[in-house]
């Protein structure tokens, strides 16, 4: 760890302060709560000095100093507005200058009464202004793409959202253009600002030159509800301020957090919030009479737990229940019914690693990402999994860091990091290569050396690598052999919270082994006696038990089988078999002619909860209003069906259900044990083109519901996409269509052939509108495929229920 | 579809390749020039194709476009008449000698393309030859102390096809050609560019 | 939330009333229209004056707009002979369960008018100590805005009392 | 005056003094009747006088001056004002601008007619008009939609009920 640069002592408005060299004036004076005024200025960009506003007089210097870009020294007498008349005329002026163009548009400008300019114009700057000429006129607003609306006129050319692209995202759509008097932000003709971070440009935007075209006109910041919360849509865990106006949710903002999320947020955080207040949300428990009738709780959980006393009960769960509600499952399902079979997962990664990752916490936390010397990311598109992960991995770069990604398909840090693009499954092969140094003078050798050499380096293994079973362990053992942190980063919200609670087949709170008498006995003395010691079904397992009416109820807790389920087919045959089905989310979707019970969840923002992140970290999210209708939150129901079945978990209040799950939670050491790598060999199944999906960023994902300007902005339809040589091989045409038919079905996509993907594989994104992939896969996110071309492109020959083509959006 | 010829773009990896390893951005300007010299000016495909052979954004290029005026986005003439109207220039009576320079030279607006498509007329910052003031510059050569009588008969004589020679140095040839040379590309590589395209595509402004 | 409405509140004629009037027929509407016109001619207002509406209603009382042109200047200390409640002021949540007796003790038939927005629906006081709006204690049938609303206003809500009297009034 | 005091305990002091009161009140027969007969006899208000309804005001081309900025309803001390702003459509647009109120609503028996709502405007699309004739009912007709807040007031006198007097 580079040394603490000593501190510097100075004093700012006569008040002494002390900071480490290299701090700018103008946070020293932030510390001594002196507000200078300023635009251009961000505490995570770069000082550019562009706005001219944070003028300060300096002792000793003839003019005057721009705060943001002078980096303190020792003995500095610094005199800010506060204390100085020339500093405020020259800020005084500056704002006159900045007011001449800028149009009288607060009435109907969306900053209005949270504009920094209008505030600190309020503050410091001039009373009227001397400027009598026509104001420069533009045309707006331009929309720089379906989310982000331009106003040339309003901007004060400070450069933070040119900045941001250009140090944080990397996606450099956005430029000042006819640098000079006619200066402007523009966006090069017929592109689109299509970056999965635009949304952060208007936030920061200190003036209304940027707005969400979600939030036009919508509301005023003095009518708004405002609570602070967690993103529910992945395990970055970013710290974000839901508004609601009216108990609708109108916009959703980013918290500053330099620990998780600096002070970014990724479009679709930003943007998906109107899943909940959707149509399709349920909020009355129902039950199947002739057909969903409402009911009340008690009526439901009564013929619920009637249904399942005694019978084979089988829980599966999403990635979105919050810690509390995965504590209060894992308890239910093995205290009340006794039964392990209960899986959060879908991707089964197994192994030592997964272990791991259940019994710590923070063993590799976003700064240790930043401050790598070398990152290896394996089997994981950061971008389009857990994008505030991505933009630290980019920051990390930035500081110096050499990054390598180990994937079957080239991600968004190509400009950043080297790919080892290597089939799909082969990842553990890869790994295998790197323990051992590589072959002399290969890719994987020199990418060894680094990794090796590098200072406090970092491996993060992605959901793709649990394609080959115990590949995971591979990386882990990858780490250890180079000392570095090691850190498998699930996908979504509660993918961590609920392996750390024990929704596990194997695992019971605190990664602890079901197996393990010693690690049962502590949770026995917290949980009492647990009847079976045997590992339960996981995920697969759970769905091929019913399909053979091996299982007498299943419950699914914010999960639809039929899309979320790597294998279509199985998941139907389960939901025909199993006898009783209970489901519990916030509506019923296509699982509504299945459901014999329907039990209303509240969603993530009606009440409280944690979240945890992909490092361990538990962070607390708040109720910005009360659950809509009868919904409760789902510890809550766990909490009234235990009591229905006779076996109450114990905790009246959420207070209590939390000081049970410290205790257990607390963060343990996890005893080694060797794993069998099954054989560095390759999967059985490599005859002509290995297929593999996905989910990117912006699907047809039930919490994406609604978010129509985002989806118009970022979301691409259905493709597959092929690598040259095989495009060649199998005469297909970029921008053809081709039949892709694997073991368990077919569709015709649209052929996109890129070098971006690795050799003899192809892929299909998961869960795109006109194809969910599931129907091509049968239980693992990789499949074998041939394809074909299809003559005369979309419209001809459709493979299973018609794929929509490109122009066709839905 | 691709605004350089092959040879061009052979030419252009050469230009790319004076500059060290992750610095190829700064072979923009050459690169600009190369393109304006094919099209007669830098048009959106021109900005696109600079843009795929450095590796950047085409926004970056444009931001990068954007600032210079001898590199021109919007329609060009054969003959840039750029007419220096800065301090001294403009005590010695430039205003007049623009004037004269736009009516001769038949065009609307300053920086505009005459109807005839020969000449593009706009008024210059400091072609730092004062002492010679007013100067006008044709396709960025200077004719010394130029007065309204003077710049229309030279507006004339171009138009007749004439080279009357610059104060020094030789005529410098059509638009394209100069910018052919300031790309530092010799005038032989993929000669034969057409005619001067005046589509009036207007970028975003 | 700038505009809400509070629960529990009715405006003086249950839905009961209604069903019960339209089953008597037609027959008796003579006698109705009679027996209304007679008791809208004196309605005596019960003092209810609580805070700035009551000075405008005084003045409304007084010899300027004079509310004894419908026989209404006597204003009953008791409520036993008063037929009218007007509700003159912000109504504190402790003055409540008074309001509610005053208006149990008076004789039907009996009606209230709120005067002001304070009665009405707590005009600019939404805050824990005011009643948001006197129709979540006793039925009202005509609200007057206005803060404090003129003697015009006053009297223009009386004599929509008086109609909705005529038309809608009935023997029990 | 004090003489006069100890003569009123005598019977014929005390029966001068009520003479003189009956005077009083017999001098008020002849004095002018001050009684505004509300329903009959409106007093017009004063010009300028704002006791009354609000009104939104259109532009001369048909307009409408209120562009949805929601300052009234900052403005407002008893939170009675409800704006959601919308977007115009370029071709046929409601407000002069990009923005236009899409929903506007007053709720009677929430504004104190204090008037902070017409500063705060900046396009003085809201100002009192002197139509008090105004009582509701239920609460429901007591808030006005924007519809009926652009129709010019009724003049005084004409509202329901005043016919009978």
């Amino acid at each position: 760890m580079s040394v603490e640069p000593e501190p510097v002592t100075l004093t700012i408005d006569g008040k002494e302060v002390t900071v480490p060299t290299g701090t700018l004036v103008i946070r020293a004076a932030e510390q001594l709560g002196i507000e200078i005024p300023r635009f251009c200025d961000h505490p995570f960009l770069d000082p550019v000095g562009a706005c001219r506003q944070c003028y300060v007089e300096i002792e000793g210097q003839r003019k005057l100093f721009t705060a943001c870009t002078t980096e303190v020294a020792a003995g500095m007498v610094v005199h800010t507005q506060n204390t100085s008349e020339l500093a405020h005329e020259g800020q005084v002026a500056n704002l006159e200058f900045l007011l001449i163009n800028h149009p009288l548009d607060c009435p109907i400008c969306d900053r209005g009464g949270e504009c920094p300019l209008q505030d600190q114009t309020m503050a410091f700057g001039p009373g009227e202004s001397r400027y009598i000429e026509p104001k420069r006129v533009y045309r707006k607003p331009i929309p720089l793409s379906p989310l982000v609306l331009l106003d040339r006129e309003r901007c004060v050319l400070c450069a933070r959202c040119t900045r941001f692209c250009d140090q944080i995202s990397g996606d450099r759509f956005i430029e000042m253009f006819a640098r000079g008097a006619g200066q402007q932000v523009a966006i090069a003709a017929g592109e689109d600002f299509r970056s999965p971070f635009s949304g952060n440009t208007i936030q920061i935007c200190p003036v209304g030159a940027l707005t969400a075209s979600t939030y036009r006109f919508v509301a005023r910041p003095f009518d708004v509800h405002v609570a602070d919360g967690i993103c529910g849509h992945c395990s970055a865990g970013c710290n974000v301020r839901v508004d609601v106006r009216r108990g609708e949710v109108v916009r959703v903002l980013a918290r500053d957090n330099a620990e998780v999320n600096d002070a970014w947020i990724c479009d679709k955080g930003r943007f998906a919030f109107r899943a909940a207040d959707g149509p399709g949300r349920v909020t009355t428990p129902l039950i199947r009479e002739r057909g969903l009738e409402p009911a009340s709780f008690d009526e439901v959980l009564g013929r619920v737990a009637e249904w399942s006393r005694g019978a084979r009960v089988a829980f599966l769960t999403g990635g979105r229940l919050a810690d509390e509600d995965a504590f209060a499952l894992s308890k239910l399902a093995r205290v009340a019914f006794g039964t392990n079979d209960l899986d959060h997962r879908r991707a089964f990664h197994g192994g030592l690693a997964e272990e791991l990752e259940a019994a710590s916490a923070l063993r590799v936390t976003y700064r240790d990402v930043e401050r790598a010397g070398a990152i290896l990311v394996v089997g994981l598109d950061a971008e389009q999994e857990v994008p505030i992960l991505h933009l630290r991995i980019r920051k990390a770069a930035r500081r110096g860091a050499r990054v390598f990604v180990v994937h079957s398909r080239e991600t968004r840090l190509s400009d950043v990091a080297e790919h080892l693009l290597c089939r799909p499954g082969q990842e553990g092969a890869v790994l295998e290569r790197l323990i051992e140094g590589g072959a002399a003078g290969s890719d994987e050798e020199r990418v060894a050396r680094a990794l090796r050499t590098a200072e406090g380096a970092v491996v993060l293994a992605g959901s793709l690598l649990a394609e080959h079973p115990l590949a995971t362990d591979v990386a882990l053992r990858l780490s250890r052999r180079l000392g570095a942190g090691f850190a498998l980063v699930p996908r979504r919200a509660g993918d961590r919270g609920a392996l750390r609670a024990g929704v596990h087949p194997a695992l019971l709170p605190g990664g602890r082994r079901l197996a393990v008498a010693s690690e049962r006995a502590e949770v026995e003395a917290v949980w009492g006696e647990l009847r079976s010691s045997e590992p339960g079904r996981n995920g697969r397992e759970i769905l091929e038990a019913c399909a053979r009416r091996e299982i007498d109820v299943l419950f699914l807790v914010g999960v639809d089988p039929l899309r979320d389920v790597p294998d279509a087919a199985l998941a139907r045959r389960a939901l025909e078999n199993v006898p009783v089905k209970v489901v519990q989310s916030l509506e019923l979707g296509e699982l509504e002619p299945y459901a014999d019970a329907f039990l209303p969840a509240a969603a993530l923002h009606e009440r409280e909860g944690h979240l945890t992140t992909w490092e361990g970290r538990s962070q607390r999210t708040r109720p910005v209003r009360a659950p809509a209708g009868l919904s409760r939150p789902d510890w809550e129901i766990f909490a009234g069906l235990a009591e229905a079945v006779g076996a109450p978990l114990g905790f009246g209040s959420v207070e209590e259900l939390r000081e049970e799950m410290e205790a257990l939670l607390a963060p343990r050491e996890v005893s080694e044990r060797p794993t069998a790598w099954v054989g560095a060999g390759v999967p059985q199944w490599l005859d002509e083109v290995t297929l593999f999906t996905y989910p990117l960023l912006v699907d047809e994902g039930r919490l994406s519901e609604g978010a129509s300007e985002l989806k118009a902005a970022l979301e691409e339809p259905a493709f597959v996409e092929v690598h040259p040589e095989d495009a060649e091989r199998l005469h297909l045409a970029d921008g053809g269509w081709a039949r892709v038919r694997t073991g368990a079905g077919e569709a015709t996509l649209p052929v996109r052939v890129s070098s971006r993907v690795a050799q003899g594989s192809v892929f299909v994104p998961f869960n795109q509108p006109g194809l969910e992939a599931n129907r091509l896969l049968s239980g693992r996110f990789t499949a074998a495929a041939t394809l074909e071309a299809v003559p005369g492109g979309g419209e001809g020959a459709r493979g299973g229920e018609g794929i929509a083509g490109p122009e066709a959006k839905t | 579809m691709a605004v350089l010829t092959p040879e061009l773009r052979a030419e252009a990896e050469r230009i790319k390749a004076r500059y060290p390893a992750g610095r190829e951005r700064s072979a923009i300007m050459p690169l600009l020039y190369l393109v304006q010299s094919v099209e007669g000016r830098v048009t959106q495909d021109g900005l696109r194709e600079v843009a795929s052979l450095l590796g950047i954004t085409t926004a970056e290029v444009e931001a990068v476009a954007g600032f210079y005026t001898m590199i021109r986005l919007r329609p060009t003439g054969r003959y840039v008449v750029s007419v220096c109207t800065n301090l001294a220039c403009a005590l010695r009576g430039a205003r007049g000698v623009l004037e004269a320079a736009r009516r001769t030279a038949g065009v609307p607006t300053d920086g505009e393309l005459s109807e005839d498509g020969l000449f593009t007329v706009h008024e210059e910052e400091c072609l730092a030859a004062c002492d010679a003031a007013p100067v006008v510059a044709v396709n960025f050569a200077n004719y010394d102390r130029m007065t309204e009588a003077t710049v229309s008969e030279l507006i004339e004589a171009l138009r007749r096809g004439e080279e009357p020679p610059p104060a020094r140095g030789p005529f410098p040839g059509d638009f394209r050609l100069v910018s052919r040379l300031l790309a530092g590309v010799p005038e032989s590589v993929g000669a034969g560019a057409p005619e001067a395209t005046a589509t009036a595509e207007e970028p975003l402004r | 939330m700038p505009v809400e409405r509070l629960p529990g509140r009715h405006d003086g004629r249950a839905t009961s009333d209604v069903e019960e009037e339209v089953r008597r027929g037609v027959l008796l509407t003579t006698l109705d229209r009679a027996v209304s016109w007679a008791r809208k001619q004196s309605m005596w207002p019960v003092t209810f004056g609580l805070a700035c509406c009551a000075i405008e209603m005084m003045a409304t009382g007084a010899g300027d707009y004079d509310l004894s042109r419908w026989g209404m200047e006597l204003f009953r200390a008791s409520p036993r002979q008063a037929d009218l409640m007007i509700v003159a002021g912000r109504v504190s949540q402790k003055m409540a369960p008074v309001l509610r007796t005053v208006y149990d003790q008076m004789p039907e038939p009996k009606w209230v008018i709120s005067m002001g927005v304070c009665a009405s629906a707590g005009g600019m006081f939404t805050n824990y100590a005011i009643v948001q709006g006197v129709d979540t204690i006793v039925p009202v049938d005509v609200y007057v805005p206005g803060c404090p609303p003129k003697p015009e206003m006053l009297m223009y809500g009386i004599l929509r009392l008086h109609e909705k009297v005529r038309t809608r009034g009935r023997v029990r | 005056m004090s003489a006069r005091r100890e003569d009123r305990g005598t019977v014929s002091g005390g029966f001068g003094a009520t003479l003189k009161g009956l005077a009083t009140v017999f001098r008020q027969v002849f004095r002018a009747d001050v009684t505004e007969e509300y329903p009959r006899r409106i007093q017009p208000p004063p010009p300028r006088s704002h006791i009354g309804r609000h009104r939104l005001n259109r532009h001369e081309d048909g307009l409408e001056k209120c562009i949805g900025c929601e300052l009234c309803a900052f403005a407002c001390p008893a939170d009675a004002i409800w704006v959601v702003g919308a977007d115009n459509d370029p071709e046929h647009p409601v407000s002069p601008g990009e923005r236009y109120a899409k929903d506007y609503q007053i709720n009677y028996l929430r504004c104190i007619m204090c008037g902070m709502c017409v500063e705060a405007c900046p396009t003085r699309a809201l100002t009192l008009t002197s139509a008090y004739e105004m009582s509701f009912l239920t609460r429901e007709d007591a808030i006005l939609t924007k519809d009926q807040l652009l129709e010019p007031p009724a003049p005084l006198g004409t509202a329901p009920g005043t016919e009978e007097g």
